[in-house]
């Protein structure tokens, strides 16, 4: 999480104190844990883990979680692809990832326990519903006995409840169908682990009370099912090897926190970023996809901030609305994924040839094709800068984490409307789901840049270029005086008009060029995150293996190993001093969740014998294999 | 320019761009290029707040004649192009101008979508059955059999009806003319312009080069009286020289037929009389083809209904402009 | 396998792939699957000479659950694939699975002009009024105001009516049924699999996760005899418990309307006769809603014409496999 | 042009000999010449130069050939933008360019002659139609005073005549109209230029008879025409200073020749690919553009030979109806340009996933988005090689000249068959439209790579990897027994089916790179055209730059610079030596028409230092602008 320090404007308001943590029995002290809530896509599974880093986040430690929920198509029960999963990585250190291994599983049922083991670190608890684990579940998980009675469960630590009938229990007083009050069952969980690690529980109930308003039994009886678990935890039923575990509150900057996803940051900060740049209206169009979508659907909630949602016939009709928008003044932004992305090429080609300012938003999926549509790849990189018809150019900008999403896409925003050119905003499958903490930003003392659209006709032609910018003007229709033409044919230097001369042709296409390369002077130098600015090697990274590559590279140094960590936000133009910044380490290794695309870009842009470390899973990377890759390099 | 543009009243040839049009001599899009320019005129609107949206074809060259605002976009995609501009600026005017194969081959799903949210822009479909910008390839709505460099043996696909095509996607105004037409034509586009929501207008254009005639069999001087109908909301749907023929529906069958007054006691009240409000009528209307049916032109349908953008728009003010700092700092926050 | 496929008649649970199928419990699919496994057993099929082509979507996934050969493409693209799968082999039998968001949204385009040129491939849409892989967004034939994560104050677009794009494009044959209509259903797809040319089947299909009872109005045990007409070639249509109520045409106009056999003299024969050859009376029949006017379901137009490749084929055979040499030499050459 | 020796099988056939050039005043001997005819569109210029053409190769001298049409739409007669033309380059040396400068230029009317005036070389012969110097016509072309009166045209030999006056005089006999006869002007200037070089006129006279068959009159007033001109040549007639000139014929390999296009060449390289695979069906689905639209028609005249082509309603609809034929058995084609390219790539993805055969033909045109679309440019190669979402790769290859793109299209149809992979086939513009004489070859001696279809269910799923290729097997629908299904989600290595498993992710991404990777071991090592195997400088060209780079590189080692030229054919994989081959050369020059495409593969894939040389004007490089690049770097 990037702490940045802030007062924001919340002093005058009155915000929840750090809530003392309760009486507690004996407890181990851990600096980070990682439990994962699985069950069934019906068992509740992402409320259960979002209340849950909630109330750790409340308690002040520091988080980072991870929704993982089957392929689109919701399955049959009890099968194991119609499993769902909720990573929360929680600590006392700072926490960049939603975590390696597993220190806690939660399994509701068979199925859940044969797709979530694997990631269990030998020696990690694992918390089953033993009543799940019927004939019928087994077969539906492929178990030719139950993991239960065989050896399966042996380098574990096997906590077998019988959660169902404690619930059933707990909430008979409501007089709830017991199919209803299985489905309590998470609640319990929840409060089984709230009480493991000392966090509070008020904020739960406060929530269950608003959310079933309404149904103020089912309230209750989820309540109660809550406090089961937590008494179970606390009470001597519980099996004397379980003792609770205490994660002190992270030491993170001060200020006002909220968690956020990375399409949460993503959308909050294109809005932040038309308002810097004092366009009172953006228009996304976009067509469904994911994991694109929830972007559309959390632009869809901002309509009261001049935010028009166009969901349109197809992605080309999405890009193509986009940048008419543009053309008619307001701020234009698509988004999609994979085959969506493949789509608007031909017309971001457009907006390249008119030099309008354009935000492509593209939440990377594994590919080729349909690939493998709800996980995380960065392979369209190279499809970013090259992938249209011609001489294309324009920005590239890559999200690192779920919050920098929020600054990045107000940087996009900047860069489109002072440039007059797309943008692309490089996120993944990855970064739209995961959240983590975020510092909430004084929005009054965000970075200012707003447009000035022409309205003086003297002297006045569309492709008249700004000296420093090299960006043409930008003109709302509806301005007098001003009416002119754009379009796609080869536009004339000296008067925009369409031209088919050789030398024009040239020298416009070096125009679009340099314009792009000229941004170079307008965005920070690279600096490293971590580590020296020279030295034996650097790990350098873009978008969302910025975690991993932080953490282990922190771990590495800890260890006295001299390694940097490089992340580049800025993948077209590069910042002008990359080049030079990594020529000064022996040895440069990209770790990639593609073939190696920005290695091939360093070099072939600076000649730099750097290294490709890739890896195409679908998956984020583990800080183990990095930090094994930078140990292994350095160790002789 | 910024002169003259404040001036109310503008003649045609204010209309006009400082571009040399390059439509071959003879194109049936000079003569439309006319009539859209004597349109606007006459309807008194600001330059300014009029953009002209097109996508590719020597019909979509159009823009860069104009002396509005316009965007010269890519292939099939105008209507999209339109749409967002109407979703940035509601207060502007907006045409699209499009080709047989530009709005209706690879750009037919956006012409589909845009009619059928009905987004108020004018969509004019330069219909000359052919891809003229292409040297003359068949086209969606070329003639089965129509040779061309692309079907040396004649092009064995069935056309598409533009405007049966409009109607059945829920279109809410649909109209035909000529280019040759010019008073009729124009009055077509006053009426285009002046409703609210999608227009979709088809004009018959002659491409001299490489569809020459296509339209002759009822545009002929000859011939048109016999096979042209101009429809005209509330009169009788009548034809021919001394409008001696007239239309209605053949008895006990929902299909038109051709009578002529006088024939065995048929008088002129027996006759159909146009309602353009009616969807059925019109969609029989644009079916009909010569040499046994008229040709109908004029304004087939129209039956208003909201515009997709004023909807948008008064859900924006309704609640606009919330504070920033309330939206991030929403859902549960805590103190450090 | 290899050895089944010999087998004359194959029973419909040959036509099912090894693949579980992963549709959510009580998806609407699961009985059109189980209705065109039917239909393929019924009409004697081969596994080996039957194609399903699909494009995205919860309905697009149903190539992988038939025996037959299957190709799930991309978004939108299956007619087009089904195309050049017929101008590659005119003898297979091929089938588009397609749904509301991906054959009329995306995809729109590939459908019109399949239809319009001809294609002989039969075309299911399954039309559940929304998007369902991708989590409940509205689509192009969802009612307007549908609330949705996409449209959480409710969907602004007026809903296309898949029959009436389809007959406004040319379509010759078009055809209506419902998931849960097990019998009616399979007799439509096998007149479908009859019909030489593009069929166009339009398949009512519950989405019980993101749109469930999105037909209820017509489709609930309580209401579906008063509002549903099943038409029938040649046969009046009537419909009601007793089939007391029936379609005529409201004298003097083009609009239908239900009159209840009985009421001031309205006799059986005053009814309308359905004529599936009629393209008006078709686009009557499927504008038709509740409540004031039922659904009409069955096969609603039917009018054969020469399929594209047919044609394509017998140019073929006129004269095929031209000598290459011969070719290659052809026009002015010199020896040196 | 790539004279490769045959002896066809035409031996037994008579062909006409070479025809004694008859008699003749005396002559200046020349080794190549480049004359232009420039007139309106309507002047039937391209017919004029396309019969000199014509009788020139028949005459047995090289020649190379190129057509100049104004953008798409006809333009009024006698505006400058509605000027055509069409340029001969022929000679006694072998010719692969259509030539730099103009040796003569014959203009029909003022805006011809300023058209193309800047490209006569100074002293060179410009022949006007003094009669069409009219006012109205200057005034069109925008000349103050006539070019003819001032001294616009000292700096050359000008040769006026009153053609359309000598024209009407030599057809009255035949009662033309005025304008009729007009019609004739570009025979007679024809007549002229043949008298000038020598040259028969017999086969044009063939021609119009077989032309004009229905109007023998017209027929006849052409033959009057090209006969007066020719004999105003012969006779006293003739301005003084005028004499004919003899290009003596090239020693080209024997055989039988014809003149081809790029466009036959293609289309013919196709039909051939595909019967060299035994399939005997081509499904060529495309959508017109300019300038891939020839190909089209071109196709669409062979239906007799099993080719059915398929004008879909957009390139989409292209695309997948050619890889819907490709999976039913056919071989799937689908050609475009520009725009209509990048509309492919998401189909293109698909194609890559399901491994099915596909070429898709790119001729490449001037860009960003419709840029100049009659104009050439090499734009489209980072396109080809990285514009697909994911990692997708696909094999590339180029034409080098227009009889060229028979051989590459055969081989662009062996690689898509064996490999079972969509194959890019890259030409541009003036590749589609040159011309050039082509050694027709034996037909029955090309290679053969039959398809061996699927059978057999034995062990049989449909990602079965050929242990060789690591293709998997191509079955056709139809089949009993193969019945099976294929798709965009990705797949499992073992069966076929759905896997979102991330091993198998990884297994197959490296298993679809592997497999074009190991093209790279099936076809030919890299050799330079031109030169030795190491030296100080390399030339490294692809595609259309071929002819510029062989005449710059073959004239600099004529002056004793030891300079070589590699032609990259093969753009992906590269051939497996051409790495260590280009480490033997000290410098590297990479003539580009884009802003350096090659060179930026070359750099990042062999971390030489490979320099750019680039020209984005819409037109081929001059030769003598590439041998000053060569002199220059190797002078010092
Ligand atoms: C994506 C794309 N595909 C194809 C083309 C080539 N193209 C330009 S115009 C045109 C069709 C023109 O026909 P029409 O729309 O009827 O307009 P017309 O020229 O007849 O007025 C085509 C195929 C293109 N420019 N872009
Ligand atoms: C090019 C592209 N755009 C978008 C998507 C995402 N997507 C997959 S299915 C679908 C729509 C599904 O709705 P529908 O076609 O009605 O099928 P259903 O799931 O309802 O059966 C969308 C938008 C995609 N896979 N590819
Ligand atoms: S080609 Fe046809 S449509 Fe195009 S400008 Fe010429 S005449 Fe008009
Ligand atoms: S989401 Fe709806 S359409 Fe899709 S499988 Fe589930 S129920 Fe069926
Ligand atoms: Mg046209
Ligand atoms: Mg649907």
């Amino acid at each position: 999480m990037n702490s940045k320090s802030t007062d924001g404007r919340g002093a005058d308001r009155a915000e929840p104190e750090l809530p003392a943590s309760g009486p507690i029995r004996l407890r181990e002290v851990r600096d980070a844990t990682v439990i994962r809530f699985a069950g069934d896509s019906g068992d509740g599974i992402q409320l259960t883990g979002t209340q849950f880093a909630m109330e750790s986040a409340l308690a002040g430690v520091d988080i980072a979680t991870f929704p993982d929920y089957p392929a689109e198509i919701r399955a049959p029960a009890g099968t194991t692809y119609g499993v769902s999963a909720f990573q929360v990585h929680f600590g006392s250190v700072d926490i960049r990832t939603s975590g390696d291994e597993l220190d806690v599983l939660v399994a509701f049922n068979p199925a859940a326990l044969k797709v979530n083991l694997a990631d269990l670190r030998i020696g990690g608890m694992v918390i089953v519903d033993a009543s799940s684990f019927t004939e019928r579940n087994l077969k539906k998980a492929d178990y030719e006995s139950s993991p239960l009675e065989d050896d399966t469960l042996a380098p574990y630590q096997l906590i077998r409840l019988d959660i169902t009938r404690l619930v059933e229990e707990a909430v008979k007083e409501f007089g709830l169908s017991s199919k209803d009050a299985r489905r309590s069952r998470n609640l319990w969980a929840l409060g089984l682990m709230l009480w493991m690690y000392g966090r509070d529980r008020s904020a739960t109930v406060e929530w269950l009370n608003r959310k079933f308003a309404k149904k103020p039994e089912i309230a209750q009886a989820n309540i109660a099912a809550l406090n089961a678990g937590h008494a179970f935890g606390e009470t001597a039923e519980m099996p004397s090897d379980i003792v609770g575990y205490t994660v002190a509150a992270a030491d993170v900057a001060p200020g006002l926190y909220r968690t956020i996803t990375g399409t949460e940051a993503m959308a909050y900060g294109l809005l932040a970023g038309a308002r810097s740049a004092g366009l009172g209206r953006i228009v996304f169009g976009s067509y469904p996809i994911t994991p694109a979508s929830p972007l559309l659907h959390a632009m869809a909630q901002l309509a009261d901030y001049g935010v028009v949602t166009f969901q349109a016939e197809d992605e080309i009709a999405a890009i193509c609305s986009a940048i008419g928008a543009s053309y008619g003044g307001a701020l234009g932004v698509t988004a999609s994924s994979g085959a969506g992305v493949a789509l608007k090429t031909e017309a971001a080609g457009l907006a390249v040839g008119t030099e309008l300012p354009l935000i492509i938003v593209n939440a990377q999926r594994a590919g080729p094709s349909t690939g493998m549509p709800t996980k995380a790849e960065q392979a369209d990189l190279l499809q970013a800068l090259h992938g249209r018809h011609g001489d294309a150019p324009l920005a590239v900008v890559a999200a690192a984490t779920p919050a920098d999403s929020f600054e990045v896409a107000i940087e996009a925003v900047r860069l489109a409307t002072r440039y007059m050119t797309p943008v692309i905003l490089l996120s993944d499958a990855y970064l739209m789901n995961a959240a983590e903490p975020w510092a909430i930003p004084d929005t009054d003392a965000l970075p200012d840049f707003p447009v000035e659209f022409r309205t003086d006709p003297e002297g006045f032609h569309p492709f008249l270029r700004d000296p420093d910018t090299l960006a043409r003007p930008w003109v709302r229709p509806g301005t007098p005086g001003l009416e002119h033409r754009v379009g796609g044919l080869e536009r004339d230097y000296d008067t925009g008009d369409i031209s088919y001369d050789p030398d024009n042709h040239a020298r416009m296409t070096e125009a679009r060029a340099a314009k792009i390369a000229g941004i170079a002077n307008d965005i920070p130098l690279q600096r490293p995150e971590l580590g020296p600015e020279k030295g034996p090697l650097a790990i350098v990274g873009w978008g969302s293996t910025y975690g991993p590559i932080y953490q282990a590279v922190h771990r590495a140094r800890a260890e006295g190993y001299d390694v940097a960590h490089i992340q580049v936000r800025y993948l077209s133009p590069f910042p002008r001093n990359l080049g030079d910044l990594l020529k000064g380490y022996e040895r440069i290794l990209v770790p990639e969740m593609n073939s190696g695309q920005l290695v091939s870009l360093l070099r072939s842009e600076y000649l730099i014998p750097g290294e490709p470390f890739t890896k195409v899973r679908g998956q984020p990377f583990k800080i183990a294999e990095i930090q094994k890759a930078i140990t292994s390099r350095l160790d002789r | 320019m910024s002169t003259e543009s404040t001036v109310t009243q503008l003649k045609p040839a204010h209309f006009e761009s400082d571009q040399e049009v390059r439509w071959c001599p003879g194109c049936g899009d000079y003569a439309i290029i006319k009539a859209i320019q004597k349109t606007l005129a006459e309807l008194g609107v600001k330059r300014e707040n009029t953009v002209f949206v097109s996508g590719i074809g020597c019909a979509s060259r159009f823009p860069y004649y104009m002396s509005t605002y316009g965007f010269h976009t890519i292939h099939g995609r105008a209507p999209a192009f339109a749409t967002g501009i109407k979703l940035a600026n509601p207060e502007l005017d907006v045409w699209v101008v499009s080709g047989d194969g530009d709005g209706l081959s690879i750009g037919g799903n956006h012409t589909l979508h845009t009619l059928r949210r009905n987004v108020d822009v004018q969509i004019c479909l330069f219909n000359n059955e052919i891809y003229g910008l292409t040297k003359g390839q068949f086209s969606p709505t070329s003639k089965q059999g129509t040779l061309s460099p692309s079907s040396p043996q004649g092009s064995l696909e069935r056309p598409l009806s533009a405007c049966s095509f409009a109607l059945g996607v829920g279109a809410r105004f649909v109209a035909r003319s000529v280019d040759t037409l010019q008073k009729h034509l124009i009055g077509v586009l006053k009426r285009a312009k002046e409703h609210h929501g999608a227009s979709f207008v088809e004009i018959f254009q002659n491409c001299i080069v490489f569809n020459d005639g296509a339209f002759s069999e009822f545009t002929d001087r000859a011939l048109a009286t016999d096979r042209q109908v101009h429809v005209e909301h509330g009169q009788p749907l009548l034809f021919g020289k001394e409008k001696e023929k007239g239309l209605r529906i053949k008895p006990g069958s929902l299909q038109l037929e051709v009578v002529t007054v006088g024939d065995n006691g048929v008088s002129a009240d027996d006759m159909l009389v146009h309602d353009e409000t009616d969807r059925n009528l019109a969609s029989l209307l644009v079916a009909m083809e010569p040499p046994d049916l008229p040709v109908a032109l004029g304004v087939i349908y129209c039956d208003p209904a909201t515009a997709y953008e004023d909807q948008v728009q008064s859900r924006l003010d309704a609640a606009c402009c919330g504070d920033l700092y309330e939206l991030v700092r929403s859902g549960r926050t805590w103190r450090v």
